[in-house]
């Protein structure tokens, strides 16, 4: 009973002050686990993963890493089937996994003299492979085998009201400081038509070109890509075992199929995957994160889609939580390039309480650069974030160029000047009030247009007549609006260059250019991928240099002192 | 704010006695509470640790506070909460049932529900506290009651993640681990304790 | 389909928005030259007109192809074969394919209905293999599990 | 005149929907209606973005009825006359507790039953006293109900008299299950801690199903303190406050109280038919809407400034202002807006009782106020113009929208002069006549389906528009299993699927697109009741109102049919229950059916056609 709380202090002993001082850091709050290998709980390094092996006979792989063809779940089969080249199947496991992780960094193999290996080997011949590596040599492989030679990255453009005008204004300010993808998502899924709009809108206008999607259930979202309305998509959840993704109500066949729907309307597409998913889900079969992982990758790889986002995503906190986690998330994104697939690196996920902890999470991505660095860079407050908060948001805008500039690596994004970001914010939110005019959509006032240019959460706007919003996002779908109405009324309504961008994204539907592997549009509006930017690194002074005008971009900061007048600042 | 709240009660402990096999319950006013393999067993405490004593005493109060009565099962043969709470509601007088896991994780559930399907989830174990579960009990047994009560608030912690997502997964192991295959669900008794905490 | 191009791209020819616009149509014929902003103001471009052709995408794959990857260039043949598909029906058959959602004999009839109403040979074959595959794992539509009357007493 | 029969079109340009209608004018001025067209309206009502509007319709009309654009011999055109309306509320009346006498928020589950008196004690000051008079134990937060029960059940060993228990937490009845000797419990009483302790209090709790008798009973308040006649008269709004709750608890204090004030909300100043009159607003509707009769025809209403009125009606011109001045070129200033009606409603609010130690609630009366403006009529001539041109054809301004309507309700089948017609729209209800010599009245009055939607919403504490709207425009449900319903009217629907989860046990309105479960712990009946009262408030009073202003000498009695039109005469009971409140004068009333087969659709398209063959040369 209550008296006897009292009793209940006893002494305790004392405690060092450093420890105190020690426990209180946030990275405390953090939680890490032991690993237990047997049932799948450990990043890489698991006795309990297969030994590698590949017999083939008459044209069909009928062993795969130790399981013969009869004892093939569906993940084996269709990678055996469709995933690995069975023509150079058994020569490229022949070759001692040393042998192979030494030609990742080796500066005297080419790019695609790597790929005529890897496009042979197993699922756990590739886990030998990367186990062989340690951070670095990752980061080396990942240099040289990220598919595109200009690195990018992707941001998430998101209200915690599903306000149009923030995810609008958000969305141009994102573009403008660099983001060649721009993604949202919803928390009422009734707004999307609406918040999708609004993407399109404020990414056209903040840089024309840049790409955007909204995450939603599979036939919402391959609508919306249909109509124009979005560019792209990636949440198309893949697994590496049969029973979760049994349980994820898909197979290897269903989302094959899935991935030519998009392809057979011109929408560029990739996967997502990531470790952990597996043993979150209580579903590993005692197989390592890595090893799982890998079987997603090649599934991927099998079903002929361009790219994966992967890097554990939102089970981030699995992997983050054992030792050697993130050197396998890094070894993850690692095998997505070394099999030739567009690879968007994850950091999309909150991840740590500890702000150096997040950053190192970071650098086996950033410094080698890869296809998208974050698949999703919170371009709103983590507050905003619809995605659950990713590693980075706006507050840590200053920071990445910072690290950017320190390092002379290029991570995708610049400092702009404030001008200039109220300036797009302002055009965006007006763009998006007469687009919405001329639509009939539920108005947006001046009032609103105003809270935009300046605002930095979805605390900053006034409230929006939800009711009247919903209806209006619900008469998008009934009245059949496409990207070419969009187009129609941006130019109607005397945004010409906003409608130019938006039917130069449309009109890449035509042309299918955007279906490459890891295609973007540049600002000129030219498709830019593996083809035509191919990776070509091959040791120091060759590849993507962060050099010239580009670098120019990227010293600019905040608050530089001038060299000429140290009294003033320049930039 | 004013009062105090109680400092460290004496913790309590509780045991589960097994009475037999779970029988379908006749009763209309009842409600049907069933825990998973390892809860009140290889467990003593949630995710955040509150002692699955009070886990159970207070789904069993809010239950109580509403006049109707309780069962509680334990289902040995699965570890999936879904499954668990389904199976349940099968056995629920009232077709109302509350499954929990060992590390927290609540949902309520009905008997004509398909199994993958609820009345309430309650998916973040990290931020269930003994307050939630009385609520959790309350509304199994106001739903029993063909009342509509308030759904529990859903809350939700963007920093729950790098905290948790692993030792829930482990937990989530553990759990299976206590699986015993072909077993059918079992009637239990409660026997709390008191015990000095700490 | 019988769309065999009987144009060699090469990779230098990508992107063929820029480099090869002459090879490029709207499924309703016109040039991809003439999707400009002229065109949509005044209302000569209908939604259609901004659709994939097949025809494109077998270039795409021959360019696929060409840059070394052979399973992107398959997916775009099924992609192809898939443009002739209306929207609805596309999300009907990806449902069907989901895990325990057909019989055999129902994906059978869509492979069927793929290769004989669409011309589809190539998504008809990946539809199946995952029918042989669903058989062996027991992942093909079960027979009507034993309704809630049962325990409804 | 003219020796062939002329093709004409008719297109009537609303707020949500523009309709056509397409006739053939034969020289004998008979009208053959040949087809019609409703299509979304494009831009604000009455601007020139209607052009694009008119013309689908114009052309779909043309179509369905197989005619080409070429043939047509003029388009007519509504005289839109853009009304715009506002909606306010305040609250007048507040209902204060001092000195946290009295505990009245009716827990779901109070914990045993009767009546106990005696002095408040902490339950942790219960093991210090002695044996003596009767003790009211008072139980702060934190405390576990088994601790609780033990601590009440060994004072009561001791020999303590304690006759109930005020509990913080919700566990009434965990606690009463436990103690030895029975007690009413009352809990869930935020802030307990506020209860005044060493006073003489009491706790009544009766049985479920049941209301309390003693301390909602005046004299029973009095026989429990002892109070004097002039005492019995202070606690009066005490009783009254508890009437009706399962338990109460009441505390004697040296002044405590229980106040229900008027709210100083401040006067209406209504201007019109040359004279200026003020009401005080807390008077309630009844007395506005008295005013307002006596200031016809309104030309303006003005809050007093600086009062809660003034407010009202300022928020009220803004939304208008901001509406008007959307199309950017009309921007009007709020003080250019001339309100020329208004609508009083009589509401409450439920509002948090001040000075209540458990959140109280009390249903607060309110009044809602609509209020509406007529803009300019200037700018159709632009969409004439272009309507002209785009066509090649003579385009046409017709009549006013309400006169026109009332010649398109003539062609409902059964209907002849005189007859009326009431256009029940979101915002104004509209009513026009015409009499047996042709002569034609319209009016607008203020006050429709959007101030239904927040009487809904406010009186049922919703605070969610979109579900007053649902549970405005469907019937109600009871959800009692996954596989049956019970209806409002009693009968029961049994489904094969089951149901929705999110829809078990609740009460729901039941949409085309499926149930929809309504957020309120309320019952099915008290929901119906609101939404019913709520209608025959706002549709009910405005038909019998504006149809007074248009009937001849204002007598009801000289109108034979009542023509039901617009959006809300679609509604599943607003038009019987406007029928039932004219059945007493002997009109006959009834939802339109244009051209017999429009249903209350297309009157205004219609009439336009028939006004233009009834002038035609």
């Amino acid at each position: 009973m209550r008296g006897d709380a009292d009793a209940m202090t006893t002494t305790q002993p004392r405690r060092s002050r450093r420890t105190e001082i020690l426990e209180n850091r946030p990275v405390n709050l953090d939680g890490f686990v032991e690993e237990w290998p047997e049932k799948g709980l450990v990043a890489m390094d698991s006795d309990y993963d297969p030994a590698p092996s590949v017999r083939v006979e008459n044209g069909r792989i009928v062993e795969l890493d130790g399981t013969t063809r009869d004892q093939f779940d569906f993940m084996d089969t269709f990678i055996a089937d469709h995933a690995i080249d069975v023509a150079s199947a058994e020569r490229a496991n022949a070759i001692p996994s040393e042998e192979i992780a030494r030609m990742l960094i080796d500066t005297h193999v080419s790019r695609n003299e790597v790929l005529a290996v890897t496009r042979g080997l197993t699922p756990a011949k590739i886990l030998d492979v990367v186990e062989l590596m340690n951070v670095v040599e990752i980061m080396q492989g990942m240099q040289k085998m990220r598919a595109r030679r200009t690195p990018a990255n992707q941001g998430h453009s998101t209200s915690a009201r599903d306000n149009p005008i923030q995810v609008a204004a958000d969305a141009a300010e994102g573009a403008m400081r660099g983001f060649a993808e721009l993604e949202t998502t919803l928390g009422v899924v009734r707004y999307a038509p609406l918040v999708a709009i609004a993407l399109q809108v404020g990414a056209q206008v903040g840089r024309g070109g840049v790409l955007t999607q909204c995450a939603l259930e599979e036939a919402t979202e391959l609508e919306l890509g249909m109509r124009g309305i979005t560019a792209y998509a990636e949440t198309i959840s893949v697994y590496g075992t049969e029973p979760v993704f049994v349980d994820g109500d898909d197979t290897p066949w269903s989302k094959a199929f899935l991935a030519s729907a998009y392809a057979s309307r011109g929408i560029k597409m990739r996967f997502t995957s990531g470790t952990g998913s597996e043993v979150q889900m209580g579903n590993a079969e005692g197989k390592s994160m890595l090893y799982l992982e890998i079987r997603c990758i090649l599934m991927a790889k099998g079903a002929g889609v361009q790219g994966l986002q992967n890097g554990s995503i939102s089970c981030i906190g699995v992997p983050g939580a054992v030792p050697g986690g993130i050197r396998a998330v890094a070894a993850e994104n690692l095998v997505a390039s070394m099999v030739d697939l567009e690879c968007a690196s994850g950091n999309d996920q909150s991840f740590s309480h500890s702000a150096m902890r997040r950053t190192a999470r970071l650098m086996p991505q950033l410094l080698p650069g890869t296809d998208f660095v974050c698949s999703g860079y919170s371009g709103v407050p983590n507050a905003d974030n619809m995605f659950a908060g990713s590693n980075f948001d706006t507050e840590d805008y200053d920071d990445w160029n910072t690290i950017q500039r320190d390092l002379q690596v290029d991570g995708g994004l610049r400092h702009v000047r404030e001008a200039e970001i109220l300036q797009v914010r302002n055009k965006a939110a007006r763009a998006l009030q007469a687009l919405f005019s001329h639509l009939d959509l539920p108005p947006i006032t001046d009032e609103e247009v105003e809270a935009a240019t300046y605002a930095d959460s979805s605390n900053d706007y006034p409230l929006r007549d939800v009711l009247a919003d919903l209806k209006g996002a619900q008469a998008v779908m009934d009245r059949g609006i496409t990207g070419l109405d969009l187009v129609r009324g941006l130019e109607a309504t005397g945004f010409h260059d906003v409608a130019e961008n938006l039917l130069a994204v449309l009109r890449q539907r035509v042309s299918g250019d955007l279906l490459q592997t890891s295609a973007v549009l540049t600002a000129e509006l030219t498709p830019l991928s593996a083809i035509n930017d191919p990776n070509d690194y091959q040791g120091p002074g060759t590849g993507y240099r962060l050099q010239g005008e580009r670098w120019e971009q990227l010293k600019k900061l905040r608050h530089v002192t001038s060299a000429t007048d140290p009294e003033t600042e320049v930039g | 704010m004013g009062t105090p709240t109680t400092s460290p009660a004496p913790e309590r402990t509780v045991r589960l006695r097994e009475l037999g096999p779970a029988r379908r319950g006749s009763r209309p006013d009842e409600v049907v509470i069933a825990v998973s393999p390892a809860f009140a067993d290889f467990f003593t405490k949630t995710i955040v640790d509150v002692p699955h004593a009070e886990v159970l005493r207070q789904l069993l109060a809010g239950i109580e506070e509403q006049g109707v009565t309780a069962r509680i099962v334990r289902v040995r043969d699965t570890a999936d909460l879904a499954a668990i709470a389904h199976t349940a509601a099968q056995l629920s007088g009232s077709g109302i049932a509350v499954g929990v896991l060992a590390r927290g994780t609540t949902m309520i559930h009905q008997k004509d529900l398909p199994r993958l399907s609820n009345l309430e989830l309650f998916p973040q174990s990290p931020l269930l506290d003994a307050q939630v579960f009385r609520r959790i009990g309350s509304n199994a047994a106001q739903y029993a009651k063909g009342e509509s009560p308030e759904p529990v608030p859903t809350r939700n912690d963007q920093m729950a993640r790098p905290r948790w997502q692993a030792k829930a997964a482990l937990l989530h192991l553990k759990e299976v681990e206590c699986i015993e295959a072909g077993r059918d669900p079992v009637e239990v008794e409660p026997a709390f304790e008191l015990s000095r905490a700490g | 389909m019988s769309l065999s191009p009987t144009i060699e791209l090469r990779t230098e020819d990508y992107p063929l928005s820029v480099n090869r616009p002459d090879l490029l149509a709207t499924p309703t014929g016109k040039p991809i030259t003439a999707l400009t902003m002229e065109a949509v103001v005044s209302g000569e471009l209908s939604p259609d007109d901004l659709r994939i052709a097949p025809e494109t995408l077998l270039l795409q794959a021959q360019l696929a192809e060409a840059a070394g990857r052979p399973q992107l260039a398959a997916n775009f043949r099924r992609a192809a074969e898939m443009t002739a598909i209306p929207d609805a029906e596309v999300l009907a058959m990806y449902n069907a394919l989901r895990p325990r959602k057909s019989s055999g004999p129902q994906l059978a009839e869509l492979a069927d209905r793929l290769e004989n109403a669409y011309s589809a040979p190539e998504c008809a074959a990946l539809v199946r293999e995952a029918a042989e595959v669903y058989a062996r794992r027991n992942l093909l539509a079960r027979p009507p599990a034993a309704d809630h009357s049962a325990t409804d007493a | 005149m003219p020796d062939r029969a002329r093709l004409v079109v008719g297109v009537d340009i609303g707020n949500s929907t523009t309709e056509a209608c397409l006739a053939a004018v034969a020289p004998d001025r008979t009208v053959s209606y040949l087809g019609t067209d409703l299509t979304r309206t494009t831009g604000v009502k009455g601007t020139p973005d209607n052009t694009d509007g008119v013309l689908t319709a114009v052309r779909g009309a043309l179509r369905r009825a197989g005619r080409a654009a070429a043939e047509l011999d003029a388009v007519l055109l509504n005289e839109a006359t853009p009304v715009i309306s506002g909606l306010a509320m305040e609250t007048i009346t507040e209902t204060i507790i001092t000195e946290s006498t009295m505990i009245g928020h009716n827990p779901a589950t109070p914990g045993g039953q009767g009546l106990g008196v005696g002095t408040t004690v902490s339950l942790t000051e219960l093991d210090e006293i002695d044996p003596g008079p009767p003790v009211v134990c008072v139980v702060p937060h934190g405390w576990d109900f088994e601790d609780i029960a033990s601590t009440v059940n060994a004072a009561v060993g001791r020999g303590v008299d304690v006759v109930a228990a005020v509990l913080a937490g919700d566990d009434a009845v965990l606690v009463a299950n436990r103690l030895t000797r029975p007690v009413p419990v009352v809990d869930e009483v935020a802030a307990v801690e506020k209860v005044p302790l060493g006073m003489l209090a009491a706790v009544e709790v009766a049985a479920a199903g049941y209301t309390i008798r003693t301390l909602s009973n005046t004299y029973g308040l009095a026989t429990v303190f002892g109070l004097d006649p002039d005492q019995t008269r202070h606690v009066s709004p005490v009783a009254r406050a508890l009437t009706g709750n399962r338990s109460a608890v009441v505390v004697r204090t040296p002044s405590g109280d229980v106040t229900d004030r008027r709210i100083p909300v401040g006067t209406l100043e209504l201007r019109g038919s040359g004279k200026t009159l003020r009401v005080d607003l807390a008077t309630g509707a009844e007395e506005i809407m008295d005013a307002v009769a006596r200031a016809q025809p309104l030309e303006d209403a003005h809050g007093e400034p600086g009062t809660h009125v003034g407010g009202m009606l300022a928020q009220v011109r803004d939304t208008m202002a901001d509406v008007v001045g959307q199309d950017g070129e009309e921007a009007g200033s709020p003080v250019e807006i001339a309100i020329n009606d208004v609508l009083a409603v009589d509401t409450f609010v439920p509002a948090e009782v001040r000075g209540g130690l458990a959140g109280e609630m009390h249903l607060e009366n309110a009044v809602a106020l609509a209020a509406m403006v007529s803009t300019s009529r200037s700018r159709m001539r632009s969409v004439a113009e272009r309507v002209a041109e785009e066509l090649g054809v003579a385009t046409l301004i017709g009549g006013v929208e309400g006169k026109m309507a009332v010649r398109g309700a003539l062609t409902t089948p059964g209907v002849d002069r005189p007859v009326a017609v009431l256009d029940l729209g979101g915002g104004s209800t509209d009513a026009a006549e015409l009499d047996r010599e042709g002569r034609d009245t319209a009016v607008h009055v203020a006050g429709a389906g959007e101030l239904v939607t927040k009487l809904i919403d406010s009186e049922l504490a919703l605070d969610d528009r979109e579900v007053a709207e649902n549970i405005k425009r469907s019937p109600l449900a009871k959800v009692e299993s996954f596989f049956h319903v019970r209806h409002e009217d009693g009968t029961v629907q049994f489904f094969d699927e089951p149901l929705p989860s999110h829809v078990f046990a609740r009460v729901v309105t039941l949409a085309p697109e499926g149930p929809t479960p309504i957020p309120t712990r309320h019952g099915l009946d008290h929901v119906r009741q609101i939404r019913r009262e709520a209608k025959r408030r706002v549709f009910v009073v405005n038909a019998v109102r504006a149809l007074r202003q248009v009937a001849a000498g204002g007598n009801l009695r000289t109108l034979d049919f009542v023509v039901l039109l617009g959006g809300s005469a679609l509604d599943f009971e607003i038009p019987e229950m406007i029928a039932d409140a004219l059945a007493g004068y002997g009109i006959v009333c009834g939802t339109g059916n244009v051209l017999g087969t429009e249903g209350p659709r297309n009157a205004v398209a219609s009439g336009l056609v028939a006004a233009h063959a009834a002038a035609a040369p």
